[in-house]
């Protein structure tokens, strides 16, 4: 941890305490994410006025200022209410997300990384030693010296600090406690404001206040619920790839006509975008209500109506799917029971 | 609510107490095992002994108990005692759960602190189990009185006689035109000697004329839908080209027809029949059957003899199969056998030596309504034979055909013997590998063919043939067997030669299993419920099954069974109601995305799809439990009474709180629990 | 020695931080910005179907995951050697048109240009989009709304959904688009345009306008001649969407063009231990650490890059803002031929140009004769095996290359990101902003203010780097005796 | 009769007395096992009125079919610790339920894929079939797989033994929980406890 992260300034944090004592405080906040997140929120366009008025923003680094060092100074829930977008991936975030969920009454997490650690997560598949080599190895990368990034570097002027990448990327509730979920990569930008909607009725006490651990901003089902594909009875006796077949009915299940959609297993809530635009599902709305392992139940799914009964013939038809880690862990891996590979966790456990 | 556990460890004796250390584990419960809400942990000698049931009852009123854990013995055991007992003590029955540390532990175990440490594991499994236990209600359903019978054999008209006599209508099918099967076609039955047709008769007269019987022969079911107490059965009633209602079984139109045909049924090929017939005259019912392929009208549209004759106007060519739907409650199988084809020995030679018979057509021959008008004579049809081989277990015992024992052809073998010499002076040779005489008369039987003179070569006879080498074999069918009593090879000359084909299932059994939702075994039999102590019921409720269709038996057999088959579903029918297991799938409808993985799960199609709603959904009282869509459902909107996820789960953790040295195997007990804990924490 | 540490509040975020070191007379020693995150997509990309490479990668910058969507698509072709039908690539194109009017929209009026419409030594509070409504009234705050639900919507007609598109697949796309969508296109198109024009006249009032900020950026303090970089079509014209890449040199001389195949013969990237992003430089020169000038393999791909790489733009009313541009603030040519404006603030000019021209294209495209042809796919026929697919995004050019099994499985990846190319460039700018407002030791809030600029000319896309939100870096600065205590603090908003 | 009272101080887990069965020092796999109630379950009863002796590192549960099975369970006990799972069923054609089990069989095959591309060797997951009168088979294929896992070493999962560190405060929680709740866990280890680094550590101190 730098010295600079906890400079101890009173002022500012007054400031902000005094600030609209009235208005419910509201913290938006990015730890390991690709900003897709935030964008959805600005995408609610005109409304994000009006929750500039419902709210006072005390902090949303990427889109207005506000200070880590005001935070610092807030009283344990002085936050109304954080939404955290981004995986866990160094131990700064970590620490960041655990001094928000001290400041904040509700924290959130918001978006695939946040709640199940997105396609980022699939880093848990190799071990962090792996990742850094071949990063600073590639092909186009002139390192004769293999040098790695090292958390704490002596340059001529002075140490110079980095974050320490952690061994395995953690989704928001393995580091902290979680009120809310709002899952999406990124979360529909109408299902935000609806979300936000609700949470400001609950605080003006015009409406009920989400029982703990729910998912807000989608839906109970599957993502089969809101596609406007017509489904039958699922007999899948080949998996074909995208780019195999020019062009899909458009009328039939994408599942039924081959094509590994994760539609079945995935929470409803986007409207069925993909498949609506003759894409698979690719599972970005993580589990349905309840579910314990998204990759399990989906595994399951599929095997469960492959036309095949002989052991070779049941393998001839899942070759067709020639990555089972990515096709039923994308976006959950790191959520998932197992949460990463063998080789993650030992060198996890080395370091 | 919070789970108040009562934790029971039985010693069963020493049978558990001598491996596990009961005491110990209790004592681990009481402790370890507080935060998972066990209140109380005991050990006693015998839990199912009734002092033994009587402490779950009482603690259960003492401690203010809401749950039940027994580490006894297997649940198929005493699952029911105790769930009865938690009854008793005024709980749900199903608030109780078994751990099996006997037959999984102490009796197959012998390192007593890995066993004792195995039985802390099972029994942590258990109370985790327990703790997602949900009360449950068994499921009742209304039993439709009316019954199918399926088979017109003896078994199945036993089975109906005895339904019909206490007054609730039956539907008997049969395939053929007559009822009777098998047993219609022998002469004689062992070891009591009357003839078959004098004690069949009768009986088939009186399903044919019973007026809570309707008789559908000529007949195949089609299809099978709905579950116990409600079936809807699809029935293909054949053409018969003959009015029922009209004719009043005269037989003139027999009489006239002028084809003959080859009867290849009845009288296994040796007799002919003509194209408009009755099995035999004893049919039930009397109406015959036009024989389409072989009549005269409907090959060159001429002829119509019998229609000319039928006084009664009987004769109907424009006739149709009927598709017939009927409602019953209750389903017995009992569709038979098929006899082993002795062709499938060639060097027996059956069907290339002309004096090689099976076992069917030598009682034909016996038969005095048959062929030869019972003279037992060579294919000639004029030859009396002086000399005749009889070769047991022809396709049975032996791995390249049927390993199993077909149980009636070492009777069966004597039986002919015995006829043989009553009736003809010719000389009789057994040629066997055991006799099986296991009934009542038959190894007294088995001394008075002995007495009689009957030969017996032990030995598996090698080749038939009637390729003669040495003197006094031509002309003959030559036997060449090892004779085991003297170990020497022989070759015996014979003037004809009778082969005790075994038994075998239907040719169709498999799809006759699928068509009524049982399972049946490799061989094609059918499947008990249980082999010993439920030999009529399958595992399919309402399903039951008599006779040769679930193995080989002999006639007394398959008439006891046919009784034991009605008798049940009497029991049902008289219970009016009866109560399902409610362990069953339901669809949460506000989950189930209406994806359709399910629909294909069921093989009991008790999983449908609601089109309108676009959900799909479960009928319970189809459902079978396996749970198999439960697993399937990729939105978890299936859940499964009785073996929920929760349930099995909570399990895994309790299983795997202690490693194998019976340490715990993580630092901190429960995960799950542990983020309840914090939940809290947070909460307050 | 006393160090500050200029410091997004964020840095725990994996923002960039910076370092700046004093010498004992308190002059600027040496500056370091740091990006202090990684994700590895390099490595978990290996072992996925190359098929889903546009959908996963699109995930390594929700910003701007139009270019990732491209450049991965355009990267699997290639594998696959498969060239997708004509009507396809226009849809690309067209989306990616759309893409760029939105993100160069979001750029100039609520990250980059709130410090010239507001105002460089307003209070931070106010330099961002609120404020620029305040300057300019509200109903332009409106019309930049618009803008983006626009260019939004125009995604989500192509490509599926407004954020991670989803239809860019190997050989094509998986759908076509409707004449009402298209004609819906068109009349987004036409409306961009005027509100790029628009834009054109705001910057030209409230910055050209103003002698102090002319000065400003003409400044030797916002000034570096390195190389440049972008993607050229046919005509030496600017394109975002395919092409040969150019390079030209501070003298204006354009020292070479190479298709995207060929990127490991002119690009190679220095590795340095105090930080997680890679510099790449120009392989023919060589790194010489982080100095300018013609001997210094650093090179700059931003929007005035292309500008200066280029010989103009492809469409009528974008090449006049690019005439005038060059006219006002480069009117003569350099030594080697072109003319070049090495001057880092003209970047928001030069990305209204770039507006301009991405408005312009959409209404081309979407006239096209075939855009509305159902013909959007090529089934590859041949055996995958390696393949690279470059696009310019907005942050600069951007190279995938794949290697595949013959499945078509990943065997290895190789990823130059947009913003990447400019790491060593911002390092410098914010090092020389320090600079020239450094001495003795005096900090204070205009430095603040100044090196905050030079760092958000080049909209630095961490999303795509570290993954924060371009340009967006409220900064705290620290400043600490040689004992590191912390004597003063700094920050925007106090 | 001997009536345990209910109550008594609490005491560390695992008191067994006399020799854990890791005797010689073998390392000692636990083994989920699935089983059928129809089938392989029966099997288990038949080994052991027949006394058929196997390795005690199995422990069963019983579902109504392998159709039951959801790969859920499997991932979660191999989270939770186990070293292998065995996954029993009736003959394929044999299933009581007609046809349930070649379900099963397709899920293991999948299930079987993805395991191993999380780096988990495929001996940890085994598929046997066994029919109600099979008890000495299945005795047998126990014994087998307790070798085959055995030799393989500890699969040791440390997901679950990692959910207590990952971002909460062990101390507060068992406060919150009235303290001995289950047992008082060891103290997440490091200097410092946000240091996801030492915290892995510390946790494989803490169970090696």
């Amino acid at each position: 941890m730098s010295p600079a992260a906890k400079p101890k300034v009173a002022a500012p944090a007054a400031k902000s305490a005094a600030k609209s004592a009235a208005k419910p405080k509201l913290a938006i906040f990015g730890a390991a994410s690709c900003g897709g997140c935030d964008i959805a929120i600005v995408n609610i366009h005109e409304h994000i006025l009006e929750v500039a008025a419902a709210f006072d923003i005390v902090l949303w680094p990427t889109i207005l200022d506000g200070k880590y060092s005001d935070v610092e100074a807030m009283a344990d829930g002085e936050i109304t209410i954080t939404l955290v977008s981004g995986s866990m991936r160094t131990d700064e975030t970590v620490h960041l997300a655990k001094l928000l969920r001290r400041k904040s009454k509700f924290v959130v997490a918001f978006g695939s990384c946040a709640s199940e650690g997105c396609i980022p997560g699939l880093a848990n598949l190799s071990s962090s030693k792996e990742i850094l080599d071949t990063a600073f190895s590639t092909s186009s990368t002139d390192n004769p010296d293999g040098i790695r990034p090292v958390w704490e570097y002596q340059a001529p002027e002075g140490v110079l600090h980095l974050p320490e990448f952690e061994p395995m990327l953690r989704t928001l509730d393995q580091v902290v406690d979680v009120d809310y979920t709002i899952p999406g990569c990124p979360p529909e930008s109408k299902q935000i404001w609806a979300a936000l909607q609700a949470v400001v009725a609950a605080l003006n006490g015009t409406g009920p206040l989400p029982p703990k651990g729910s998912v807000l901003g989608a839906g109970e089902s599957t993502v089969c619920d809101e596609c406007a594909r017509k489904r039958d009875v699922k007999k899948i006796s080949r998996f074909v790839r995208i780019q195999q077949v020019a062009a899909f009915d458009p009328e039939i299940c994408l599942l039924e006509q081959g094509l590994p959609c994760n539609g079945p297993a995935t929470r409803s809530g986007c409207g069925a975008l993909c498949p609506a635009v003759a894409a698979p599902c690719i599972g970005c709305y993580g589990a349905a209500e309840g579910v314990v392992d998204y990759g399990a139940r989906l595994m399951s799914a599929y095997a469960s109506v492959v036309e095949a009964q002989k052991p070779e013939e049941i393998d001839g038809i899942l070759d067709g799917i020639v990555d089972p880690a990515g096709q039923f862990y994308r976006f959950s891996l790191a959520s998932s029971l197992l949460r990463g590979s063998k080789a993650a966790w030992n060198d996890g456990e080395k370091q | 609510m919070t789970e108040r556990i009562g934790v029971y460890v039985c010693h069963c004796g020493s049978n558990i107490a001598g491996v596990v250390d009961v005491a110990e584990v209790a004592r681990w419960a009481a402790e370890n095992l507080r935060d998972r809400g066990v209140v109380i942990a005991r050990d006693y000698k015998f839990m199912c002994s009734s002092a033994g049931q009587q402490l779950v009852t009482d603690d259960i009123k003492e401690y203010d108990l809401n749950r039940i854990v027994v580490a006894a013995c297997s649940p198929h055991l005493h699952e029911r005692t105790f769930r009865t007992a938690t009854a008793r003590g005024g709980l749900n029955p199903y608030l109780c759960e078994l751990v099996s540390i006997r037959e999984q532990d102490s009796w197959v175990h012998t390192n007593k602190a890995a066993a004792t440490a195995k039985a802390k594991a099972l029994l942590a499994g258990g109370v985790e189990r327990v703790r997602r236990n949900e009360p449950m209600e068994p499921i009742k359903v209304d039993i439709n009185p009316a019954t199918l019978v399926v088979g017109g054999g003896i078994a199945g008209i036993s089975a109906t006689l005895e339904i019909a006599d206490a007054g609730f209508k039956v539907y008997l099918v049969e395939k053929d035109p007559s009822i009777g099967g098998h047993m219609a076609q022998f002469d004689k039955t062992f070891p009591t000697l009357d003839c078959a047709a004098c004690i069949l008769t009768p009986r088939m007269v009186a399903a044919g004329t019973h007026p809570n019987v309707e008789l559908l022969t000529w007949s195949e079911v089609e299809k099978v839908e709905g579950y116990v107490g409600n079936f809807t059965v699809t029935v293909r009633k054949k053409a018969r080209y003959v009015n029922e209602d009209l004719c009043n079984g005269c037989g003139v139109c027999q009489e006239k027809c002028p084809w003959k045909v080859p009867d290849d049924v009845f009288e296994v090929g040796m007799g002919r029949r003509k194209a408009i017939y009755t099995p035999f005259d004893q049919a039930v019912p009397r109406i015959p059957v036009i024989d389409r392929p072989n009549c005269a009208y409907f090959k060159n549209g001429t002829c119509k003899a019998c229609e000319k004759f039928c006084d009664a106007n009987a004769i109907d060519f424009t006739q149709e199969d009927q598709i017939l739907t009927l409602q019953v409650g209750n389903i017995i199988i009992a569709t038979g056998y098929d006899l082993f084809d002795a062709r499938r020995i060639p060097q027996y030679g059956y069907g290339r030596l002309p004096n090689v018979f099976t076992s069917l057509e030598f009682e034909r021959l016996c038969s005095a309504a048959g062929p030869t008008n019972g003279n037992i004579v060579l294919r000639d049809g004029k030859t009396a034979p002086k000399t005749i081989g009889i070769v047991h277990c022809v396709g049975s015992r032996d791995k390249n055909y049927n390993a199993y024992c077909s149980a009636i052809c070492c009777m069966q073998s004597l039986k002919f013997a015995h006829l043989v010499m009553e009736r003809t002076g010719a000389e009789v040779t057994n040629f066997y590998i055991d006799i099986r005489t296991p009934g009542k008369g038959y190894e007294e039987f088995y001394e008075r063919v002995l007495e009689e003179g009957g030969h017996f070569v032990r030995g598996k006879v090698a080749d038939i043939t009637d390729a003669a080498r040495l003197p006094g074999e031509e002309g003959k069918l030559i036997v060449q067997v090892e004779d085991t009593l003297t170990g020497k090879q022989r070759r015996i000359p014979l003037d004809m030669v009778v082969l005790s084909a075994g038994l075998q299932p239907r040719q169709n059994a498999k799809d006759a299993a699928k068509l009524f939702g049982i399972s049946c075994s490799f061989d094609g039999w059918a499947i008990e419920k249980h082999p010993k102590l439920d030999p009529v019921a399958t595992m399919t409720e309402g399903v039951f099954v008599a006779g040769c269709v679930s193995g080989p038996k002999d006639i007394p057999a398959s008439v006891a069974q046919g009784a034991a088959a009605a008798a049940r579903v009497l029991g049902m029918i008289q219970q009016k109601q009866m109560n399902l297991e409610p362990i069953k799938a339901t669809v949460h409808a506000e989950h189930c995305s209406g994806c359709r993985i399910c629909n294909t799960m069921c093989p009991y199609n008790a999983i449908s799809f609601i089109e309108a709603e676009g959900v799909s959904s479960v009928n319970a009282a189809m459902c079978q439990g396996c749970g198999t869509c439960v697993a399937a459902c990729p939105a978890g909107a299936i859940s499964g009474s009785g073996f929920s996820d929760e349930q099995v789960l909570a399990q895994i953790e309790g299983l795997l709180r202690l490693g194998a040295d019976g340490e715990p195997l993580r630092r901190t007990a429960y995960p799950a629990t542990h983020h309840e804990a914090i939940e809290e924490a947070v909460r307050a | 020695m006393e160090r500050i540490t200029i410091d997004p509040v964020t840095r725990l975020e994996g923002h960039g931080k910076i370092e700046i070191f004093l010498d004992p007379d308190g002059e600027v020693a040496n500056a370091y910005f740091q990006i202090p995150e990684l994700r590895g997509f390099e490595r978990f990309c290996v072992g996925r179907p190359v098929e889903e490479m546009p959908t996963l990668t699109n995930r390594i910058c929700g910003v701007c995951p139009e270019a990732h969507h491209m450049a991965a698509a355009k990267a699997a072709d290639a594998v696959y050697h498969v060239d997708p039908p004509r009507p396809a690539k226009l849809l690309r194109e067209l989306l990616y048109s759309a893409f760029y009017v939105t993100d160069h929209t979001t750029h100039f009026y609520a990250l980059g240009g709130p410090d010239f419409i507001v105002g460089p030594d307003a209070p931070a509070a106010e330099r961002n989009i609120l404020g620029v409504i305040g300057k300019v009234g509200m109903e332009v705050g409106g019309q930049v709304i618009q803008a983006r639900k626009n260019g939004h919507n125009v995604i989500e007609m192509i490509g599926g959904r407004k954020i991670h598109p989803a239809t860019a697949v190997p050989g094509g796309m998986t759908k076509g688009i409707t004449e009402e969508q298209r004609a819906e296109i068109e009349k987004i198109g036409r409306w961009s345009i005027e509100f790029a024009q628009f834009s054109l006249k705001i910057f030209d009032q409230i910055v050209l306008g103003n002698d102090a900020y002319k000065e400003m950026v003409l400044s030797d303090g916002y000034t570096h001649r390195t190389y440049y970089m972008g993607m050229l079509d046919e005509k030496n014209k600017v394109n975002f969407y395919d092409g040969r890449v150019g390079i030209t040199s501070p003298d204006g001389t354009r020292v070479g063009t190479y298709a995207p195949a060929e990127y490991r013969d002119w690009i190679a990237e220095h590795v340095e231990p105090w930080t997680y992003l890679k510099f790449p430089y120009l392989k023919k020169i060589g790194w010489k650490g982080f100095v300018d000038g013609a001997d210094s393999g650093v090179y700059c791909a931003t929007p005035l890059s292309r500008l200066n790489n280029a010989d103009g733009m492809a469409t009528p009313l974008a090449q006049a803002a690019y005439e005038r541009m060059y006219e006002t603030l480069a009117p003569k040519p350099e030594s080697g031929g072109k003319r070049i404006i090495h001057h880092r603030l003209a970047t928001h000019w030069a990305r209204l140009v770039e507006l301009l021209y991405a408005a312009e294209r959409m209404v081309e495209l979407a006239t096209d004769p075939e855009i509305t042809s159902p013909n959007v796919r090529t089934v590859p026929t041949e055996k995958p095996t390696e393949g690279v697919g470059c696009v310019e995004a907005p942050r600069g050019t951007l190279t995938h290359h794949y290697w595949t099994d013959e499945r078509g499985v990943l065997t290895s990846v190789n990823l130059i990101v947009g913003t990447t190319n400019n790491y060593a460039p911002i390092a410098m700018s914010v090092k020389k902003a320090a600079e020239t407002v450094i001495h003795k030791g005096v900090v204070n809030q205009g430095l603040l203010n100044r090196v905050e600029m030079a760092f958000r000319l080049y909209d630095p896309c961490f999303g795509c780097a570290t993954h924060s939100l371009p340009g967006e870096m409220p900064l705290q600065v620290a400043i600490r005796n040689s004992d590191g205590e912390v004597i003063e603090i700094l920050s925007q908003n106090c | 009769m001997s009536a345990q009272a209910p109550v008594a101080p609490a005491s560390t887990e695992g008191a067994t007395p006399a020799a854990s069965p890791a005797e010689g020092g073998l390392f000692e796999p636990v083994i989920i096992g699935f089983t059928c109630n129809w089938c392989s379950y029966r099997a288990a009863d038949l080994a052991g009125t027949a006394r058929t002796k196997y390795p005690p590192n199995i422990r069963l549960i019983r579902l109504m079919c392998s159709g039951r099975l959801d790969p859920t369970f499997i991932l979660k006990a191999f989270s939770e610790g186990a070293d292998a799972v065995l996954v029993s069923g009736c003959h394929p054609g044999e299933c009581h339920y007609i046809e349930q089990n070649y379900k099963a069989l397709r899920r293991f095959q999948l299930l079987q894929r993805t395991i191993q591309a999380l780096g988990i060797e495929p001996e940890r997951l085994q598929l046997v079939w066994a029919s109600a009168a099979e008890g000495v088979r299945l005795a047998g294929e126990i014994a087998r797989v307790t070798e085959e896992v055995r030799a393989l070493g500890p699969l040791n999962w440390p997901a679950a033994r990692l959910v207590d560190v990952d971002g909460v405060d062990l101390d507060a929680a068992w406060e919150a929980t009235g303290g001995d709740a289950a047992g008082p866990p060891e103290k997440a280890g490091g200097a410092n406890p946000d240091h996801a680094h030492g915290n892995h550590a510390a946790v494989v101190e803490a169970v090696k």
